[in-house]
């Protein structure tokens, strides 16, 4: 099993060089820190910062300088600052590549539910719509269960869902997987140590396992 | 020139009535109208409408606002940092519209450039597409969205000068430039007002054309929210 | 009967205090010179410029600065440069307050024809479509009559029209007329020495005198 | 950071193949993107539709793709300064859709915005709302428009960087931003390129996002068609 900080890592092996990338609250945020030196790419914040550089020197906070969690951030050499009808464009438009995010469930078509519980307060959806609506890829960072060990990949969301048939690709604590264009989570690799019928066991949607499952790789 | 100074806050908004609809500038507390929503609490309006993408927090930004009962209902992407504003969503004493966040955005945006609907997909397939016209574009499905305006519009900026030239800083203009064009009435709050000339016209963010209404701010707190750093 | 120049002085007189204006090529751009010292305007030019100066002097000359009629011009202090979509977004959210341009017809009720002659070549509509379709107070400045004589001002246009029910006034080398909300031109001042019988032969479209008419009055 | 600089415009245009969708920055002359049209008219591309807001003059600007027959279809605002432009139009060699400025800027916009289709008032009531679908809001007659895309965007800026941040000087701005954003491939020639860090991040005017290829492009004409000029 992964812990977060393994999550991020594998995600992070994703990362394509020369893109543009918005990673969500959590995880996703973790997942800069493992992206190779010769690996170039471009963080945007929603906010209205493209070039999000790491936390600043205790003199450094600015407090007209944060990012979508609203952290205290930096900015780096070819950064650019601008609005948020202007960041949205950005999203919209499909110029951003590749959008991490977190998420409560997905369905095997795809769906995903991270916005709202019903019965408990509602917080409000961000941006998070406008991202799983527009982006091309998305790469979803999850517990594969639920504190109380229901799966969290299933057949079709329980939750308020966020964005229809939009997740290309999941990572969990035990594995990576593909959503198929037809529908279904098909295994790609385990997490260390976990087997397929364990992954078998814990996703409730239909899961395509073909050949050998080969471990991830992980330094 | 066309001078838009006033000398404060005060002024600024004396005739910002009851049941006012008004949009604020902010992310967070990032660049909010401190000055103006102080005012506003001062002078007690009651019954508003606040367009914000956040609702502040129990003790500063429009949480201040929430403390007094001054707000009848909040449009905004998400809400979450304020105890008292869940307190009165679950007693019913607020109404709360949430909207994507660039949804809010665009809407914003439609009200000052005068476009009174568009077509985005955020949305679709969820809550938020109930009621709403559904229309494909090259297979996608899409939502028609409707702009936003207000009474007044509240923003803050870096810098100013006399005519209602705004120039923001950082992560800071978010919301406010879309937000000065789609007041009847915009207010702009700067920490620093300068004299008409010293502004590059190359460099302006906000022409003054959209500000009725300048003044030159004061005790900025500028609250952070998650005060990140790094070891040198 | 006034020239070109007395069309501009006229209309000068309608230019409040505090307004920001957008002036057609030709009379409109001439405005301009006749507006008093005491009132202050901000001219729009939709390539992208608030705050029209006046031409440069030799050695200013820019070439990346000229107005909608690709004159060169200067800033001025206050100026500021943004986008085709943003010029647009001013003037379509109304927040021009004043329009002022040419016609080939008006009707009297308030529709305007400047872009289009039949037959001949078809150079563009520009940006006068968004600036009638938009704007709350349209004033036209033109000739009453053709060079052959016919009347501009009619029941309603013959050519293929660039706006309807727009136009608020309109000011003639002989009369200033208002577009009445139900239809007709009300007649509110003549030329020196015309008279308003040959403001009534003049006009095509329905014409609606009341009590005496003053003659204007230019410097 | 990422690098998008090429060495020269005919590099940076390359691909451009036959019956190719172009956007082309500039208003009038004032801030064409000169060293693509001459590597265009080098290359011999042909069969292209041109989004422009004018067609150039005879021998200047898109008027020298015009003359070598290499246009098939111009999108624009305003043709008039062209002899080439309306013989070919009046001999059917060439297309034109006419579209209003303001129209136009937003399709563009709305092309690099992901909004698929918007209401716009202009033109309703004219031969430009024929075929389109109409709807009032608040008592006011609107148009249904629809984003512009193209597959290779040509703008022309005053300053940018390696990694694609574009900044514009004066009136040459124009319609540069907008197509910017709309164009699947985007090539920025810039009179002045440097480094990475050079531009304030706070005022860029085009973010790197928008650009794929840049470079400093040599020998900027800048024509002027109307030089008027008062005595000192």
């Amino acid at each position: 099993m992964l812990d977060k900080i393994g999550i991020a890592k594998r995600i992070a092996q994703e990362v394509q060089d020369g893109t543009y990338i918005n990673l969500g609250i959590g995880i996703p945020t973790l997942v800069a820190n493992f992206i190779p030196e010769n690996i170039n790419v471009v963080l945007q914040s929603e906010n209205g910062l493209l070039g999000i550089g790491p936390f600043p020197e205790e003199e450094q906070v600015d407090a007209d300088l944060i990012n979508a969690g609203k952290q205290t951030v930096t900015t780096l050499p070819g950064s650019s600052l601008f609005s948020s009808s202007e960041s949205f464009e950005m999203i919209r438009g499909g110029h951003v590549d590749l959008t991490i995010l977190g998420a409560m469930e997905v369905s095997e078509n795809g769906n995903i539910a991270n916005w709202k519980i019903p019965g408990k307060m509602v917080k409000g959806m961000g941006g998070a719509m406008d991202l799983v609506a527009s982006a091309d890829n998305i790469i979803v960072a999850m517990q594969h269960c639920s504190r109380s060990g229901d799966s969290k990949l299933l057949k079709s969301c329980s939750l308020p869902i966020t964005g229809l048939n939009c997740v290309k690709k999941v990572v969990t604590n035990m594995a990576v997987l593909d959503i198929l264009p037809e529908g279904g989570f098909k295994l790609l690799e385990r997490a260390p140590g976990v087997s397929v019928d364990e992954i078998k066991a814990a996703t409730a949607g239909k899961l395509v396992v073909e050949g050998e499952i080969p471990e991830m790789k992980l330094d | 020139m066309i001078n838009k100074e006033v000398s404060n806050a005060d002024e600024a908004i004396h005739d910002i009535a009851d049941n006012s609809t008004l949009m604020l500038g902010g992310f967070g507390l990032c660049g909010i109208p401190e000055n103006c929503i102080a005012a506003l609490v001062r002078k007690g309006t009651t019954g508003l409408t606040c367009i914000s993408n956040n609702a502040g927090v129990d003790d500063f930004g429009i949480g201040l606002m929430l403390k007094t009962r001054q707000v009848k209902k909040m449009i905004s992407s998400y809400v979450g940092e304020n105890a008292e504003f869940e307190r009165q969503l679950l007693t019913g004493e607020l109404e709360v519209d949430l909207i994507p966040q660039g949804t809010l955005a665009e809407r914003v945006r439609a009200g000052g450039a005068g476009i009174p609907a568009f077509f985005t997909p955020a949305g679709y397939g969820t809550e938020v597409a109930e009621g709403k016209e559904v229309r494909a574009f090259d297979g996608k499905m899409h939502l028609l969205e409707s702009w936003l305006r207000a009474d007044f519009a509240l923003v803050k900026a870096w810098k100013g000068d006399k005519s209602g030239n705004l120039v923001f800083k950082g992560t800071a203009r978010n919301f406010n430039p879309m937000m000065a064009m789609a007041g009847k009435i915009t207010i702009a709050e700067v920490e620093e007002l300068v004299e008409v000339g010293e502004l590059d016209p190359n460099q302006v963010h906000t022409p003054g054309i959209y500000v009725q209404r300048i003044f030159q701010g004061e005790g900025y707190e500028k609250r952070i929210e998650q005060r990140t750093t790094r070891i040198k």
